[in-house]
């Protein structure tokens, strides 16, 4: 990797716009964060980079003096002390209020940032500075900007939610953001403009402190790296050093190429030693058994809604797909393209779909209450947003085992036991288990997400952006996981809705190109990947590579 | 009248009466069902206001004697079956004098067999068809048999005399002190001065009636200056304002007779010991004090106490518990289990049932008190059951024999079916001379004391709050009589 | 790529589309709430048939005459078959006509019209202050749990609800109107006409609010104090937004639904209930109205209110409905 | 440089028992009274005039010149089972039907469920109460259950608003997938996501049944009128107010400690689990300082 160039000096002589200095919390007598120090100072990029669970978010949080519930908490906490510090969530939706159509509270923020204009000019103004907020967060502008603040969130993709988010943090001209894993479940092209976006503001004098576990993010952004494991700073300093020569081993296993290893490895996620990444695009396995297991024709969603009004949003159209037992189909698209609708309609989560589902040859009712419990069971869904998708009231571990009671008859302590075995493969320390979900890492909670659905045994398994809360390591993991998985006898044909096309490289035989509900192209992983035929295709596959291996150009020129 | 219950009776209506002014005077009302069909009134509210517009031939005074009103006498001849009634002069409202053909025009619209007016019963006696107008002042009524009591039925309830012709009384025209100026069902009804009234123009130059069916609504809108005028008001109420010199209570003694009625036609009280024994059973004054609040006084187990012709004389029951339970056990009804019906029909009901089955108890009887709906209950009683709450307003002792004890009353609900008694009654109303008359109505009351069905306990006060302000207002009438709730004599000081 | 995204998938999406079907929900309900309001007036009619007594007896009055409650029968025509008259009473409902009071043979239409204005403006009084001061007081007490001001608001919202109408009635107007003489004690004498006296509507208005405050209000703090402990609040905080607009642009939505349904059946209530209030402060209003025609069993005139009361019922809860639909947005959505 | 407050929330530590113990001593005086009131009465006295004070008794006398004390001490079994009784019975109506409406995606089942409620709702309660109880003439249990049965359509479509939120979230969703059946994702899911909603209704509504079979008992339905119970007493003595007010006040009190009690505990039970149980990690800005470093 090439080392980036950093601005050291520049960096330092800004002035501190926020800092930590002996941070320390501990929750029912646990310590996450150890004496932990940093500064983000003007128009610099603070990284914070470090395995899921690492307490990346928790200082986030901590530079807003918010800490987790009925934390004990020591150290000193400084902000430069005018206007509010902006927060980007690793969890969008959380932040978005259900009940109000997601230009509330854009259009509030942009109202508080006014100047005192009179009435009849306000509104104007601030719509005009809510849709330029939308520009810059990549959301559309103009009428369909306007469009996209009457929805209400549950309306958005995930990435859209993520994108509506960034942008009331950039409308709020705040002179520190906290952005938490900004860029995930976000498309490489999108992903290289919200990068630019980022960017620039960073160069408006913003003190940005950026948690991510995606590199090819921090490479581009960070001026200055921390590296965090088990709540401790192992090593900080000036990004071009941290990321070019790391002096802890665990930078350099953090830093290692994502790219999973040798299928046979399966020792536990966090033991795993550094490996030498092989060729991209290679498929785990040769040739798909025959014979489809899950099929489904001519999707199409909504298939009622909207009759009166013409040009109502499809998010799908005439989908066919089938993916064999065993067999691993990645589909991957811009944001908003309709994966995860395409994923809900399969797992049953939409009522209001045409189009034939069969499993093995049977016709599979196309909602989930219609579906027997064996067919609930064969066809497991594991949701994007894994926060949500958890009872917040009941421990992760209980949760997690009523999968296998439920669906597959187990008495309760084995099942139990078996939830514990599946946390320990997708690698959940056992001190996680009992806690509820609010007291996990977002990477732990898509990481408990899968468990969960593991335990059903199934036959077919959509993982929606499971990979994407996480870090290198942890990832690498999950796809070893997963590539096990296929590779035992029983089998489940794996879709894989996924933006990182290095983990569809890792996993999938075949590839599927979503654009606007459409399946644009489709193949052979390696092909797909390779000698895209679409234009799309071409577009998205060269915007991830020019991400993983070019740097940006801005960052390095840039005058600091 | 003069000599009340308040003890500012003697200060209350001194002073010359003054003229002008408006009264409002608060009842309970009927809601949009109140009318101004003089016939139909039901309600005290409308029957106030019948009184205000119309006239009768004549009114009970305050012992319940007629008294004439538009009559200005009446003449029987010897078989006491046909009577003359000469009418006095007197105007309607607009202009025209009021005349036989009027009198007989009203007598027969009550009696329309089509219509079914409340005081029809009450003018059963007369034949209409054969009665006739001797001339324009003079009426010759025929009878249907002799009656001595025919006054009384000039005076009945609701036997007001409207103009010939009358069919709609949306602009009511009537004789009486006076005249309608405007009327909103269940609101307010607005009249003004009569000047013509045959009696004396009233002192008043506008009454109003306003309907406030809640009694804490009535004594407010007087204590808070609303209305001058408070009718019915409770107990309690009375207490706790007698004294405080914002308002005058007037209580109207004797206004209402409280008892429980033995259906003497049936088991238990079939048995004249088992009717004594429950006579005996009630403790008068713990009624009194708990049902009524201590506003009215004991009964005798005679109706009318007060009225003429009542039995004065009669040894006052008391409380007697062993001799009670001896006459059950004589009767072989010792353990007997009776059911007491009664409703929230009527003030003090429900807790003189309570009062009477606790002491009931202490006699040996378990009563189970079951409770019904008021708007039926009239009619639930009549016929069924065996014990039961009941009541009465004023009316002449004879009618009331006449009305409900009877072997033909048709609401005869203690079922007192006896020929003897039927006899004893027509031989009085064939005896033209009073004291005679008053000897047999002694003999039949002595009979009801002893063996009758009703166990009168008490009588209840009719309590009426006035303004400081207001003068003239009668404290002697019963509800029902003349002189209660008449405003032409009234005024405002 | 680096064309402009294509966001084909996002174009125009008009607000009624956001609830799949909003305006099929309401024309469907509006059609169901006709057979409502025909079932509300079925089960009045039938409950009111099977009480004991009929209008004959109810006027019939004290010591009723058995000879004359019969001929008081025939008149009304109370002797035919129940479901004839109810037949004749619908047919003519049909042409619009309420039909006319047994009692007094005024037409139904007049006695619906006399009772509406008070009670309408009663309701309309009550709820327009109900609203703010409900919603006003739940959100106080929200914003600290157990905080001085919720203990204080909980405590006084939960003893005045514990104290019935009828004595907090009494003890205003003993207080306001006897003891301080500030308000006239009840609307004796002001006739339909109240709006020309403000003043004598102050305590009714206050007795009627009494209760259904503190159950909206409870609602409404139930509903905050989960909204205000949400993250999208916190980030709404975070953010510098004015605390009251948080309170009530933001948190609010997500907690008035059951409030919203409390508030429906409030003034339903309030249309048909009021019957203490009406008593004690002498407002003749629809409440006593009904009161009345029950008494006197003057079926026609229950029979019109029904139908009044049933069509009311039906809007207000649609309009419920509709809140709520508006404020979980997701549920036409979800699996 | 502003210093952030660091701050170690220990939330409520104080107030928290606090409002327990009010709630507790609030609820424990009419429960002790209704419970042990009828075992410390003797037989009763004569009667006295209505609304009096006559020596030997101690907060006078009622309506009906009975001994208020006593009827105190009786009066308060039947307010407790009733209040208990009903409402409890009318949440285990609602609360199928309310969850079954909110967590259908069936219209038409929707419609089936809450429409027919919808009739009852449009007629007044208490006319309801009185025209049916007239009719069928049930005892005080049968009045009860009537009462309860009213307060259905109302609590339904309250629950059924509250639940039609969390219902739609996507934990739901994923109890499905976990082919969790219809009772544990409403009751163990959904009810508990209302909760709060579900105990402030149920603390109000307590109160109004209460009253409701009281103002049923003055029409002449179910207990009888002069009964010994708190509820009807305040509502029959109220005509004494001003002449003797202990018949009124201290029945009132009672149940206003009964309700306030219930009403007081339900919110400290329920104050600690906010917190315990927000979904967002976020917590709001501190408010306490603590070990600024
Ligand atoms: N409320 C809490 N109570 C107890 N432990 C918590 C709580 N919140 C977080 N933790 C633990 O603290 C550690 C750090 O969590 P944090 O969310 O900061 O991790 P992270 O670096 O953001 O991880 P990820 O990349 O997965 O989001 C995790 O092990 C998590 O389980
Ligand atoms: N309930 C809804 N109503 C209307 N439009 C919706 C709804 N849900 C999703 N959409 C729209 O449908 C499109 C596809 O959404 P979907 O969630 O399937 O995208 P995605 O490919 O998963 O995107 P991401 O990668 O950002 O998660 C988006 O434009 C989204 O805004
Ligand atoms: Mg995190
Ligand atoms: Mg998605």
């Amino acid at each position: 990797m090439t080392p980036t160039p950093t601005p050291t000096a520049e960096a330092g002589a800004a002035p501190p716009m926020a800092s930590l200095s002996g941070l320390r919390v501990d929750v029912a007598g646990r310590r996450i964060l150890h004496d932990i120090s940093l500064t983000a100072r003007a128009g610099t990029v603070t990284a914070l980079v470090g395995a899921s669970g690492s307490g990346k978010t928790t200082t986030g949080l901590a530079l807003l003096g918010e800490y987790p519930p009925g934390a004990h908490v020591e150290g000193r906490v400084r902000v430069a002390a005018d206007g509010p510090v902006g927060y980007i969530p690793q969890h969008p939706a959380a932040v978005l209020n259900p009940a109000r159509r997601v230009g509330a509270l854009l259009h509030d923020i942009a109202r508080s940032q006014l100047p005192r204009l009179p009435r009849r000019e306000r509104r104007p103004a601030a719509r005009a500075r809510v849709l330029e907020a939308l520009a810059q967060a990549q959301l559309p502008e103009g009428a369909a900007g306007e469009a996209l603040l009457r929805r209400y969130p549950h309306q958005l993709s995930g990435g859209q939610q993520q994108r509506v988010v960034l942008a009331q943090a950039l409308l709020l001209g705040a002179r520190v953001i906290v952005a938490d894993e900004p860029t995930t479940g976000q498309d490489a092209l999108t992903k290289r403009r919200i990068v630019a976006e980022l960017d620039r503001v960073a160069r408006r004098g913003i003190a940005l402190v950026l948690l991510s576990h995606d590199l090819d993010v921090v490479r581009e952004l960070a001026d200055e790296v921390v590296v965090l494991r088990d709540g401790r700073v192992v090593e900080s300093g000036p990004a071009g050093r941290v990321l070019g020569a790391p002096d802890h081993p665990w930078t350099r296993e953090l830093l290692a190429d994502p790219a999973p290893t040798g299928p046979d490895d399966s020792t536990p996620l966090h033991e795993t030693p550094p490996h030498e990444a092989p060729a991209h695009g290679a498929p785990p396995h040769e040739a798909p058994p025959a014979g489809a297991v899950i099929r489904v024709a001519a999707a199409r969603y909504p298939s009622r809604s909207g009759a009166g009004s013409g040009g109502s949003a499809t998010a799908l159209r005439d989908i066919d797909l089938d993916v064999a037992a065993g067999a691993c189909l990645a589909i991957v698209g811009r944001s908003g393209s309709g994966k995860t609708t395409l994923g809900r309609c399969l797992a049953g989560l939409h009522r209001d779909w045409d189009g034939a589902l069969t499993l093995a040859g049977t016709a599979l009712p196309s909602s989930i209450r219609a579906r027997s419990t064996p067919q609930v069971a064969a066809v497991q869904y594991v949701f994007q947003d894994a926060r949500a998708a958890f009872d917040e009231h009941r421990s992760v571990l209980a949760q997690t085992a009523r999968t296998a009671i439920r669906l597959r008859d187990v008495p309760a302590d084995e099942a139990l036991k078996e939830a514990r075995t599946a946390f320990a493969r997708v690698g959940l320390t056992p001190d996680l288990h009992d806690r509820r979900p609010a007291r996990l890492s977002g990477g732990e909670l898509q990481r408990a997400a899968l468990a969960r659905s593991l335990l059903a045994h199934p036959s077919v398994l959509i993982c929606d952006e499971i990979t994407s809360g996480l870090d290198a390591v942890s990832r690498r993991g999950i796809v070893e996981l997963l590539g096990g998985l296929l590779r035992e006898p029983t089998a489940p044909s794996l879709l894989l809705i996924t933006h990182d096309l290095d983990t569809a490289a890792a996993l999938a035989d075949e590839i599927a190109v979503l654009d606007a509900g459409e399946i644009v192209e489709r193949g052979p992983a390696e092909r797909v990947l390779t000698a895209p035929a679409h234009p799309f295709t071409t577009s998205l596959v060269a915007a991830a590579r020019w991400h993983g291996h070019v740097r940006g150009p801005g960052r390095t020129s840039a005058a600091r | 009248g003069s000599g009340g219950g308040s003890e500012d009776a003697s200060d209350g209506d001194q002073g010359p009466p003054r003229r002008g002014g408006r009264l409002r005077a608060a009842f309970a009302g009927g809601g949009a069902n109140e009318t101004l069909d003089p016939h139909m009134a039901g309600l005290f509210s409308d029957v106030a206001r019948a009184k205000a517009l119309y006239d009768k031939l004549a009114d009970f005074g305050d012992d319940l004697t007629p008294r004439p009103r538009l009559a200005a006498k009446w003449e029987p001849n010897k078989a006491l079956d046909r009577w003359t009634v000469t009418l006095r002069k007197a105007a309607f409202h607009n202009g025209r004098p009021v005349t036989a053909a009027d009198v007989l025009f009203s007598y027969r619209r009550i009696a329309d067999p089509k219509k079914a007016f409340r005081s029809k019963a009450d003018l059963d006696p007369i034949d209409l068809k054969a009665s006739r107008a001797v001339d324009k002042a003079t009426v010759e009524f025929r009878l249907k048999r002799p009656t001595a009591e025919f006054p009384d039925i000039l005076a009945a309830f609701g036997a007001y005399i409207v103009p010939e012709g009358t069919e709609s009384f949306t602009k009511p025209v009537g004789s009486g002190p006076f005249r309608l100026v405007s009327f909103s069902p269940g609101k307010s009804t607005v009249l003004r001065r009569f000047d013509d009234y045959w009696d004396g123009a009233p002192y008043l130059d506008e009454l109003e009636f306003v309907a406030a069916d809640e009694e804490s609504a009535r004594i407010n809108a007087l204590l808070g200056g609303q209305v001058e005028y408070a009718h019915e008001l409770s107990p309690t109420t009375a207490r706790a304002h007698e004294r405080g010199g914002q308002v005058r209570i007037v209580r109207l003694k004797n206004s209402a007779m409280q008892a429980f009625a033995m259906k003497t036609d049936r088991p238990p009280f079939d048995d004249k010991r088992v009717r004594e024994a429950f006579f005996l059973i009630a403790d008068r004054a713990e009624l009194v004090r708990g049902a009524l609040s201590g506003a009215g006084e004991i009964g005798n187990d005679l109706f009318g106490k007060g009225y003429a012709y009542y039995a004065k004389d009669l040894p006052q029951r008391a409380q007697d518990l062993d001799r009670a339970r001896h006459l059950l056990k004589q009767a072989g009804a010792e353990n007997l289990k009776v059911t007491l019906d009664t409703s929230d029909v009527a003030a003090g009901f429900t807790e003189a049932a309570g009062i009477f089955r606790d002491q009931a108890a202490r006699a040996g009887v378990r009563i189970t008190v079951k409770n019904h709906n008021p708007d039926s209950y009239w009619s639930d009683i009549l016929d069924s059951g065996t014990l039961c709450s009941y009541r009465s307003g004023a009316m002449p002792i004879e009618t009331h024999i006449s009305q409900r004890l009877l072997t033909g009353s048709t609401t005869n609900a203690t079922k007192w079916r006896h020929k003897d008694f039927d006899a004893l009654y027509q031989q009085a109303q064939s005896t033209a001379d009073r004291d005679e008359r008053a000897a047999l109505y002694g003999r039949m009351q002595r009979r009801l004391h002893a063996e009758g069905g009703f166990l009168v306990w008490g009588f209840a006060d009719w309590i009426v709050g006035t303004a400081k302000n207001i003068r003239g207002v009668a404290r002697n009438a019963p509800a029902n009589s003349l002189d209660w709730a008449r405003f032409d004599k009234v005024w405002l000081a | 790529m680096s064309g402009p995204p294509s966001f084909a998938g996002l174009r125009p999406l008009a607000s009624l589309r956001s609830f799949p079907g909003l305006r099929s929900f309401v024309v469907r309900r509006l059609l169901l709430g006709a057979g409502q309001t025909a079932a509300v007036v079925l089960l009045v009619f039938a409950l009111t048939e099977a009480l004991p007594g009929d209008a004959a007896v109810a006027l019939a009055g004290d010591q009723p005459d058995p000879a004359r409650i019969a001929a008081i029968r025939e008149s009304m025509a109370l002797d035919r078959p129940a479901y004839e008259r109810l037949a004749h009473w619908a047919g003519a409902l049909l042409h619009g006509d309420f039909g006319r009071s047994l009692v007094t043979g005024r037409p139904v239409t007049d006695y619906l019209a006399d009772g509406l204005a008070p009670t309408l403006l009663l309701a309309a009084l009550t709820v327009t202050l109900l609203v703010p001061v409900g919603t006003g007081l739940g959100v106080l007490a929200a914003r600290r749990e157990g905080g001085r001001a919720d203990r204080l608001i909980s405590s006084l919202t939960l003893g005045v609800y514990a104290v019935p109408e009828f004595a907090f009635g009494v003890l205003l107007v003993f207080v306001f109107a006897l003891r301080l003489g500030w308000l006239p004690p009840t609307a004796v004498g002001y006739g339909a006409d109240l709006l020309a006296h403000p003043e004598a509507l102050i305590l009714p208005v206050a007795v009627l609010m009494a209760r259904p405050v503190c159950s909206i209000s409870r609602l409404v703090r139930a509903g905050m104090i989960d909204a205000l402990a949400s993250p999208y609040v916190a980030q709404a905080r975070r953010y510098g937004i004015a605390p009251a607009r948080i309170r009530y642009a933001h948190a609010l939505p997500n907690a008035v639904a059951p409030a919203t349904q409390q508030l429906a059946r409030t003034v339903d209530w309030l249309l048909g209930g009021v019957i203490v209030v009406e008593a004690l402060f002498v407002i003749p209003g629809l409440g006593t109205v009904l009161l009345d025609a029950v008494k006197a069993r003057d079926l026609p005139v229950v029979q019109g209110l029904a139908v009044v009361f049933g069509l009311v019922s039906v809007v207000l809860n649609l309009g419920a409905d509709l809140v709520v639909h508006h404020l979980a947005p997701r549920t036409g959505v979800a699996a | 440089m502003r210093p952030l407050r660091l701050r170690a929330r220990r939330p409520g530590f104080l107030d928290r028992p606090g409002r327990f113990a009010l709630g507790a001593l609030l609820l424990a005086l009419p429960l002790l009274l209704a419970l042990l009131g009828p075992l410390l009465t003797g037989p009763p006295g004569p009667r006295q005039a209505a609304f009096t004070a006559p020596a030997g008794h101690l907060l006078g006398t009622d309506f009906a010149g009975q001994d208020v004390w006593r009827q105190v001490l009786l009066g308060g079994r039947s307010v407790v089972l009733i209040a208990l009784a009903a409402t409890v019975l009318c949440y285990a109506l609602a609360l199928p039907l309310a969850f079954a409406a909110a967590l259908t995606h069936r219209t038409w089942l929707e419609e089936l469920l809450m429409r027919p409620l919808d009739v009852l709702l449009a007629v007044p309660s208490l006319l309801m109460v009185l025209l049916v109880a007239t009719v069928f003439d049930p005892g005080a249990v049968g009045l009860a259950v009537l009462v309860a049965l009213v307060n259905v359509p109302d609590a339904a479509r309250i629950v059924r608003a509250s639940a039609a939120e969390a219902a739609a979230r996507p934990a739901v969703e994923a109890l499905r997938m976990q082919g969790e059946g219809w009772c544990r994702i409403a009751l163990g899911y959904v009810a508990r996501c209302c909760l709060r909603t579900l105990a402030a209704d149920a603390g109000v509504r307590m109160t109004g049944v209460l009253y409701l079979v009281a103002t049923a008992a003055f029409l002449g339905v179910g207990v009888a009128p002069d009964a010994a119970d708190w509820a009807v007493m305040v509502d029959r003595n109220r005509t004494g107010l001003f002449v003797q007010p202990w018949a009124v006040v201290v029945p009132a009190l009672l149940i206003v400690g009964l309700s306030m009690g219930t009403n007081l505990l339900g919110d400290a039970g329920l104050a600690g689990r906010n917190r315990a149980a927000a979904r967002p990690r976020t917590t709001p800005r501190p408010r306490t300082t603590k070990g600024q470093p």
